[in-house]
């Protein structure tokens, strides 16, 4: 009863006293060091402001790199989700050796960033690699993947939608949740396959959609591996995200203060999308509540 | 005492060097521990430890590094103050390069230096013998294209090596390294590093090397990985000395690949070898035993037990003990190249040739070259623009 | 969707050709169904089934083409990569990922179950702050936050020990797990946990007797993402840990590669197979309550 | 025209588990029929082969003289309304009603004026712009009629729609639906319905002819009066009427029923009622025809509990291990003698007499009814 | 001695919800009280405060003459049973039982003793050995039912306990709770039960004494009896009973009930019973108590339906556009004149008149009962 208040903060101790110790410490020292300069080796000095501005005034690559980014974003999140959704609509069906096909399609995501993928990625996407020669049978000329700066950040954004396990196993764990009786209901209205997919089962999904929404958002916004393995930022910067900028400024320039900058304004980025995003979810996700029906 | 060393490295490297340790600690009495891992992360692991103060008391650094971690000679400790090294196994030129702001702060370990590889059985395939000459070479690419085919090269540049491709006809023409040591400043004028770039345009022209672009787009793969190096489709290669049998290695059966003397340029001035120490070992100045990190640092370097199984391990050894000892052993071929690298003439090579800034803004600036954004001219000047800015920082 | 059955469940088939055309229907439909799962499925397997072909190949086949057909297979690779280096072998190395799993793994379902309690069964202060920061900690890139952290760690004397692995994962410092319990709680009832208040059990005796069992399902998601992302974590073992001897895989796998030496690929390609067995293994054993476990967790976003 | 006929209906599901066996069944135009049994008797099976959500393993379903084995469900002129109404819950009322004229395509003026229509009838307009998760379960149960009614079909399928209500909407409900059945019918649409419940009460009160399942197997299809008074076999007779007819196991002697030490004599109007004397037989008694007597010929009891239900008591009592409920007046109940033993005396002339052996009512000469 | 009393109970939710107004209510050692009342009138709200579950922000709340506000609900004295069972579902019935005993850290064999005893006595040995997904809800009820039981608590509270059961399973499970009741009683151990259901049939037939709440205030408190015979106002005349009391609005002029077109004279009893005579009134006649008639004073009404119940008819009927329905039995019903246009009479010494401005039922002078 009243006592709960304390009770709480109890079963909380793990995560206040990790809050204030690992968390709150590296997260406001960041902070901190923003506002200077600080190259690692020396204790940091205060510079004020001086980092912000040139971030926003001088910075072409930051420029260049937070645009590189936008695009990535949105364009990867989008396209995973909807390969996501897809492939767990279809893994949705009671089919024989289901489980099987279950697991298979979450292995790109156990590969996880296995360097195997770099090299074999390479191979696929190369000028004579696998994919142009399917490209080829359909009867399309081969594609530079890698080397045209237009299609470098989306060959990373294929990547990325290839490893579409977690986003596909919420999805599939939700689709599995929805009541039967509405598909029933739907096709007694007339509804065909189509029609029931779009007007019954994805809105249903929306607070699935949205979760994987910003799960995938903050992931996109973060995403480093992908072009450090395989295209280091090229060529021509078109694939320099700006966690690929701020990891060079940080550990390969040594400028900390101006990388904490970077950081802080990625996390300002990402918070306002994230806070558009919860808000915005008021109007499209559809939420069951505890009711029945 | 107790004492920790770190270093990258592959295979070899990992098990002669743990032996090594444990030798010259027995020599002197003190326990050496091994913190080793690949080369990836290992700049981001020194650079914390660095940071946190915490780093190996033996500390094997990337030449390039060095003024990174020890802008104004304070980064490590003093070596010239400790006793137990035996300095007079180095050059001057050895120790200079080892130096910041003229403080001894790392020995080189071993001298590296670009130099050309080239496939004879390919060569010969064509008809045409080794180039000495930049005009012989473009003249030899001409026929190899002509009797093998237009899917044949003749040199391999991206990235890196274009960059020190570069610099090379650059000092060869100039006889001057980028940096001129005097005012911290670039020293090429924009017209002498235009013509660099355009040389580069050119060897793409030619069909020399495949382009920036082309490169790319097949992933930017590693040359000894690639299946046309294997098979002897191109022909040679502009690499570290030390990296002779990485090359040699994969080529198809009946393959030779031969370390090559500089090209020369007709009306050059020198030869214009980049030449460096590959990497050195630096004494932690937090370690709380910096005279038994000498000891056994010089034990490693320059005397028998360390050299006797470090062996070749980090190249060809730059510690004349070590050179004498090791005479003709290791690999005849990597000893050839060697002997290119050491005996080619060129200026001294300032580190901020492989500064991660500069070299940054050199390879990006090349790219925007090759995708032809801009002209040689035009990137010229934004790399000298770019370059002197980034010297600022180390003034 | 009526049609989730095979073309195997009986339909009598009558001279009718509507029937006879829906049987075909259905077939097609399945057929399509299947030729998408396999051609997908290839796309997703590939990689897995050509890093194990290649882990059989000699080290200059590797990179002569994508094909996953060992010409000459070998299994040098294993043998030599199972040697590693080091005074140890790999096995060691399966050893060291095992025990930092195994406590973060356990400390991470204890704290998380804890705190995701707290946030979604009880009311206090400044909840909705805190679980704020839950999310916002989620936000920041963490390669500026890696040097404080570092020193923090230093200056507590954990370097060169798995304690700065174990120990934010035991004070719930993922937010992700947290955020998914919090999601799964939530969308439990609560009867049971006040039946077990009335049966006399304290709030530590009903979470650990009634909140828990239920919780099961999204506790073993839990459990199986974070062992497969510290199976595959290596920046973390990279910075806090020196010595070789507690080298995880993940960095044992990386030990040898120096991409200025020639290194031996199918070396490491078949240490990779290695790494990547026990969480294809853990995945598929469990993939089951895997999905159920994340099902009510994900229901309300 | 929509009478729905079922032929030598079978479902089998997974090849293995036969679950219907061979129902035969007219249900004419504009009849309300239901459907009732026990949990598991295959009543939902059954509807959902009608609606064609379940595919057919033998057998025709006929609706309005067309065969619909193979047509999709949009396509049978049905409409169906489900247990937990099946609401699409993203979707407003407006939005759940319209969703199929929507998918049609029907022009947006038609629509609305459809919507509006419905909506009158069911009283829901002030609901339009709700979600179902804002409207009690009554509402969303008349939503979910209404968007059956819109549709204007033939035949309404139904799946015990009621069964998630309370008490008194049910009763509500019950009565709102037959109304409505009612009014359309004098509107002249005669819509057939086809209606599962396990509810008897429902079953009683709302259908025109009830069919009692069970287990797969029509146990008999009958008006509910018909039902009532003259069940067929054992089963119907325990499991139409509330409280349950009290069944008795014993065993026919003479002109006698024998159970335990007791006996009760027959009157000859029911000697003359049965079609044969089974041995083994079970006496049926529901509980409204039990009457308290002082004397007399009747059933000893000891009253074990008292159901006061307003103007009536249900007394459960306890005959010779025998649980006995009857039903009898609060005033008569009130006015009882303050013994714990009562005599009831069961009317001879509603005593039914079952064959233990099959289960048969021997007492219905030839099927013919003991109407009251 | 374990007597609930609750003393100005409020509750507030988040500070600004007041759902509980100022409750007062003795229930006695031994009692079985009933909280009724529609969905939403805190009914749970109250229960969970009894229980311990939900804070109290006003009043007290007394068990066994000890406050407990602050005590936690295991120091209570109490076992509830939840509506949905609340059955832990990882453990067997076995451990469902006995989870509070070794919690309390009792020896083993004392548990295995219990908890065979509560198995005995709700019949449910075969089952404890089984998951609770492994039950039907009839068992599940049972399982929840010997949870409290082994208890062997003070208090008895149970919030709609057979709200998701069947009808026929509800008046089953129904009969053997009272008699449960009665039978610890006997056994001297006289709990006390709070039990709140919203189906008036469950308080009607299980009660000891029915506390009626609306809106989070009682209505009325009383036995099953009083509260049919003798509803204190509107609210409660038209919450008890089924089918619902008929409520008419109209006025009184002299001594006549006059609504729309019909007037309808009132014995001279019932006018003495008139604590006032309201202008405008409510006239409430429970459906059991009209009689068909032909001829004499009576209201006309219209058939509109008729729902056929074995032995007893609910006629829908529309008298100058209010709904009657009115209960006959089915002998009557069948007999009565062909017309569409009843007349129904009611029976003058129990009828109802209610103060339109207040609800208050004027006809019980000073409270006293009407009893049939
Ligand atoms: N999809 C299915 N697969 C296998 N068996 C099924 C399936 N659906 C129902 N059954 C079985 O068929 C039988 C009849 O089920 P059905 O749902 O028709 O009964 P019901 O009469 O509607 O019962 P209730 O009153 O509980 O709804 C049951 O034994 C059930 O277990
Ligand atoms: N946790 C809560 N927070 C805010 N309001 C609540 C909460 N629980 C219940 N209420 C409100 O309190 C009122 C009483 O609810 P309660 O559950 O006690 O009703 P009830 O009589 O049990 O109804 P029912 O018959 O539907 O169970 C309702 O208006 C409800 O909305
Ligand atoms: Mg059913
Ligand atoms: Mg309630």
């Amino acid at each position: 009863m009243r006592s709960q208040r304390f009770l709480g903060y109890a079963y909380l101790a793990p995560y206040l006293i990790g809050l204030v110790i690992f968390t709150a410490i590296p997260f406001l020292s960041s902070l901190y060091l923003s506002f200077t300069s600080y190259d690692l080796m020396s204790s940091p000095r205060w510079t004020g402001l001086s980092n912000y501005q040139k971030l926003f005034t001088r910075d072409r690559t930051f420029e260049k790199s937070l645009s590189v980014t936008l695009i990535y974003v949105f364009s990867t999140v989008p396209l995973k989700l909807a390969f996501a959704l897809f492939i767990a609509a279809i893994l949705n069906y009671k089919l024989k050796f289901i489980n099987f096909f279950r697991t298979a399609f979450y292995v790109p995501s156990i590969l996880g960033g296995s360097i195997a993928i770099a090299v074999l990625w390479r191979y696929l996407f190369s000028t004579e690699g696998l994919v142009n020669m399917a490209i080829a049978t359909l009867g399309f000329g081969p594609v530079d993947w890698f080397g045209d700066p237009t299609n470098a950040l989306f060959t990373i954004t294929l990547l990325r939608c290839w490893q579409f396990g977690s986003a596909m196993v919420i999805f599939l764990a939700a689709l599995q949740s929805i009541d039967k009786s509405l598909y029933e209901a739907a096709s007694i209205d007339g509804a065909g396959k189509v029609t029931t997919f779009f007007f019954v089962t994805l809105p249903l999904l929306t607070p699935v959609i949205f979760f994987n929404l910003v799960m995938q958002m903050v992931q996109a916004f973060q995403e480093f591996n992908g072009p450090y393995i395989i295209t280091q930022g090229g060529p021509l910067k078109s694939t320099y995200l700006l966690p690929l900028y701020i990891y060079e400024e940080a550990f390969k320039k040594f400028n900390m203060g101006y990388a904490s900058a970077i950081a802080w304004v990625l996390f300002a980025i990402i918070m306002v999308l994230t806070l558009v995003a919860f808000w915005s979810s008021k109007k499209w996700v559809y939420y069951a509540g505890d009711k029945r029906s | 005492a107790e004492l920790r060393m770190s270093w990258w490295g592959g295979e070899s490297r990992h098990v002669a060097t743990q032996k090594a340790i444990a030798a010259c600690g027995a020599k002197y009495g003190h326990t050496i521990k091994g913190e080793f891992t690949g080369f990836d992360g290992y700049l981001e692991k020194l650079t914390t430890q660095m940071a946190g103060k915490t780093e190996a008391d033996i500390v094997q650094v990337n030449w390039p590094w060095l003024p990174l971690f020890s802008k104004d000679g304070t980064g490590f400790a003093d070596l010239r103050t400790l006793k137990g090294i035996d300095l007079s196994n180095w050059t001057e030129a050895d120790l200079n390069s080892g130096s910041t702001n003229g403080v001894l702060q790392g020995l080189s370990v071993s001298t590296s230096g670009r130099v050309f590889f080239f496939n004879t059985t390919t060569l010969e395939k064509a008809g045409v013998a080794v180039p000495k000459t930049w005009d012989e070479f473009f003249q030899m690419t001409k026929t190899v294209k002509e009797k093998l085919g237009p899917d044949y090269y003749t040199l391999n540049a991206v990235k890196e090596t274009a960059h020190l491709l570069m610099v090379l006809v650059i000092t060869q023409a100039t006889g001057k390294d980028m940096v001129d040591p005097k005012t911290n400043r670039v020293a090429w004028t924009p017209e002498e590093l235009a013509t660099g770039i355009g040389f580069l345009g050119k060897l793409v022209e030619t069909g020399a090397i495949r382009s920036q672009k082309q490169e790319a787009a097949d992933g930017n793969v590693n040359l000894f990985e690639k299946p046309a190096w294997a098979e002897g489709k191109i022909a040679g290669s502009y690499e570290w000395d030390s990296t002779y049998s990485k090359y040699a290695d994969p080529l198809k059966e009946g393959q030779v690949l031969k370390p090559v003397p500089m090209l020369t340029m007709a009306n050059g001035v020198t030869e214009g070898v980049f030449r460096k120490p590959s990497m050195v070992f630096s004494i932690s100045k937090n370690s709380k035993n910096p005279e038994a990190a000498a000891q056994i640092t010089n034990c490693l370097l320059n005397e028998p037990e360390g050299i006797d199984i470090l062996g070749t391990s980090r190249g060809i050894p730059a510690s004349k003990a070590a050179m004498a000892r090791l005479a003709n052993t290791g690999e005849p071929e990597v000893r050839a190249a060697n002997d290119i690298v050491m005996k080619a003439s060129g200026p001294t090579i300032s580190p901020f040739n492989e500064n991660p800034v500069i070299r940054g803004i050199i390879i990006d600036t090349l790219e925007e070259y090759a995708y032809e954004q801009i002209d040689e001219m035009e990137a010229a000047e934004q790399i000298i623009e770019g370059v002197n800015d980034a010297l600022k920082k180390f003034d | 969707m009526t049609d989730i059955h095979l073309p195997t469940t009986s339909i009598r088939i009558t001279d009718e050709a509507a029937a006879a055309k829906r049987a075909r229907m259905d077939l097609i439909s399945s057929v399509v169904r299947y030729a998408l799962l396999f051609g997908v499925g290839f796309l997703m397997l590939y990689p897995l089934i050509w890093l194990v072909g290649a882990s059989f190949k000699t080290n200059s086949e590797i990179f002569s083409g994508a094909g996953f057909l060992p010409q000459s297979p070998t299994v040098e690779g294993y043998v030599q990569g199972w040697q590693t280096s080091t005074p140890y072998t790999f096995g060691r190395f399966f050893w060291n990922s095992f025990l930092i799993i195994l406590p973060k793994v356990i400390g991470t379902a204890i704290s998380c179950t804890m705190v995701a309690y707290a946030f979604a069964r009880f009311d206090f202060p400044f909840k909705k702050i805190l679980f704020g920061s839950v999310i916002a900690v989620l936000l920041l890139p963490n390669v500026v936050t890696r040097i404080p952290q570092y020193i923090l760690f230093r200056d507590l004397g954990w370097l060169d020990s798995f304690l700065p692995l174990w120990v934010p994962s035991a004070l719930a410092g993922d937010a992700f797990f947290v955020f998914m319990l919090v999601q799964f709680l939530r969308s439990l009832p609560t009867d049971m946990e006040e039946a077990a208040r009335v049966d006399g059990a304290n709030s530590l005796q009903t979470l650990v007797f009634i909140v828990v069992p239920m919780l099961g399902p999204a506790l073993v998601s839990v459990c199986l993402f974070q062992f497969m992302w510290t199976m595959n974590d290596f920046l973390g073992p990279l910075i806090y840990i020196s010595s070789v001897d507690k080298y995880p895989v993940s960095l044992a796998l990386k030990l040898s590669i120096d991409t200025t030496e020639a290194f031996e690929w199918n070396r490491i390609l078949a240490m990779s197979v290695l790494t990547i067995t026990p969480a294809l293994v853990v995945f598929f054993a469990a993939q089951r309550y895997f999905i159920e476990g994340i099902s009510a967790g994900g229901r309300k976003g | 025209m929509a009478q729905v006929q079922l032929k030598n209906l079978e479902k089998t599901y997974n090849n293995t588990n036969k679950v219907v066996h061979g129902l035969n069944l007219d249900v004419h135009d504009g009849e309300f029929m239901v459907l009732v049994g026990p949990s598991g008797c295959a009543k939902s099976t059954t509807l959902r082969m009608i609606a064609g959500l379940e595919e057919i393993t033998a057998g025709d379903i006929i609706i309005g003289g067309q065969r619909v084995n193979d047509l999709s469900p949009s396509k049978r002129q049905i409409a169906m309304v489900f247990q937990n109404y099946a609401l699409y819950p993203h979707m407003k009322v407006r939005g759940n009603l319209s969703f199929g004229l929507r998918i049609a395509g029907r022009p947006k003026a038609e629509i609305a004026a459809a919507v509006d229509n419905v909506a009158a009838i069911l009283e829901i307009e002030p609901l339009l712009d709700r979600l179902p998760k804002q409207l009690s379960g009554g509402q969303a149960q008349r939503v979910a009629l209404g968007r059956a009614l819109i549709k204007n079909p033939g035949v309404f399928l139904f799946d015990e729609p009621l069964s998630n209500l309370d008490a008194k909407l049910r009763a509500s409900m019950r009565v709102r639906i037959t109304d409505l059945h009612r009014q359309l019918k004098a509107d002249g649409s005669s819509p057939t319905v086809v209606y599962v419940t396990h509810d008897q009460t429902e079953a009683m009160t709302m259908g025109d002819r009830i069919c009692v399942m069970q287990a797969g197997h029509i146990m008999q299809v009958a008006t509910p009066k018909e039902l009532y008074n003259a069940p067929a076999n054992l089963f119907v007779a325990g499991f139409i009427g509330t409280p349950e007819m009290n069944l008795i196991d014993g065993a026919m002697e003479g002109g006698e029923f024998v159970m335990g030490g007791q006996r009760l004599a027959l009157g000859g109007e029911l000697h003359g009622r049965l079609s044969n004397q089974p041995n083994q037989a079970v006496l049926g008694i529901r509980p409204q025809q039990f009457s308290l007597v002082s004397e007399g010929p009747a059933l000893r009891a000891k009253l074990v509990n008292a159901e006061f239900m307003g103007h009536e008591v249900y007394m459960h009592t306890d005959c010779e291990g025998h649980r006995l409920i009857s039903v009898v007046g609060a005033a008569e109940f009130e006015a009882r003698a303050e013994s714990d033993v009562v005599r009831l005396r069961p009317d001879p002339k509603t005593i039914h007499i079952f064959d233990k052996s099959d289960g048969r009512n021997v007492s219905l000469h030839g099927g013919s009814s003991i109407a009251a």
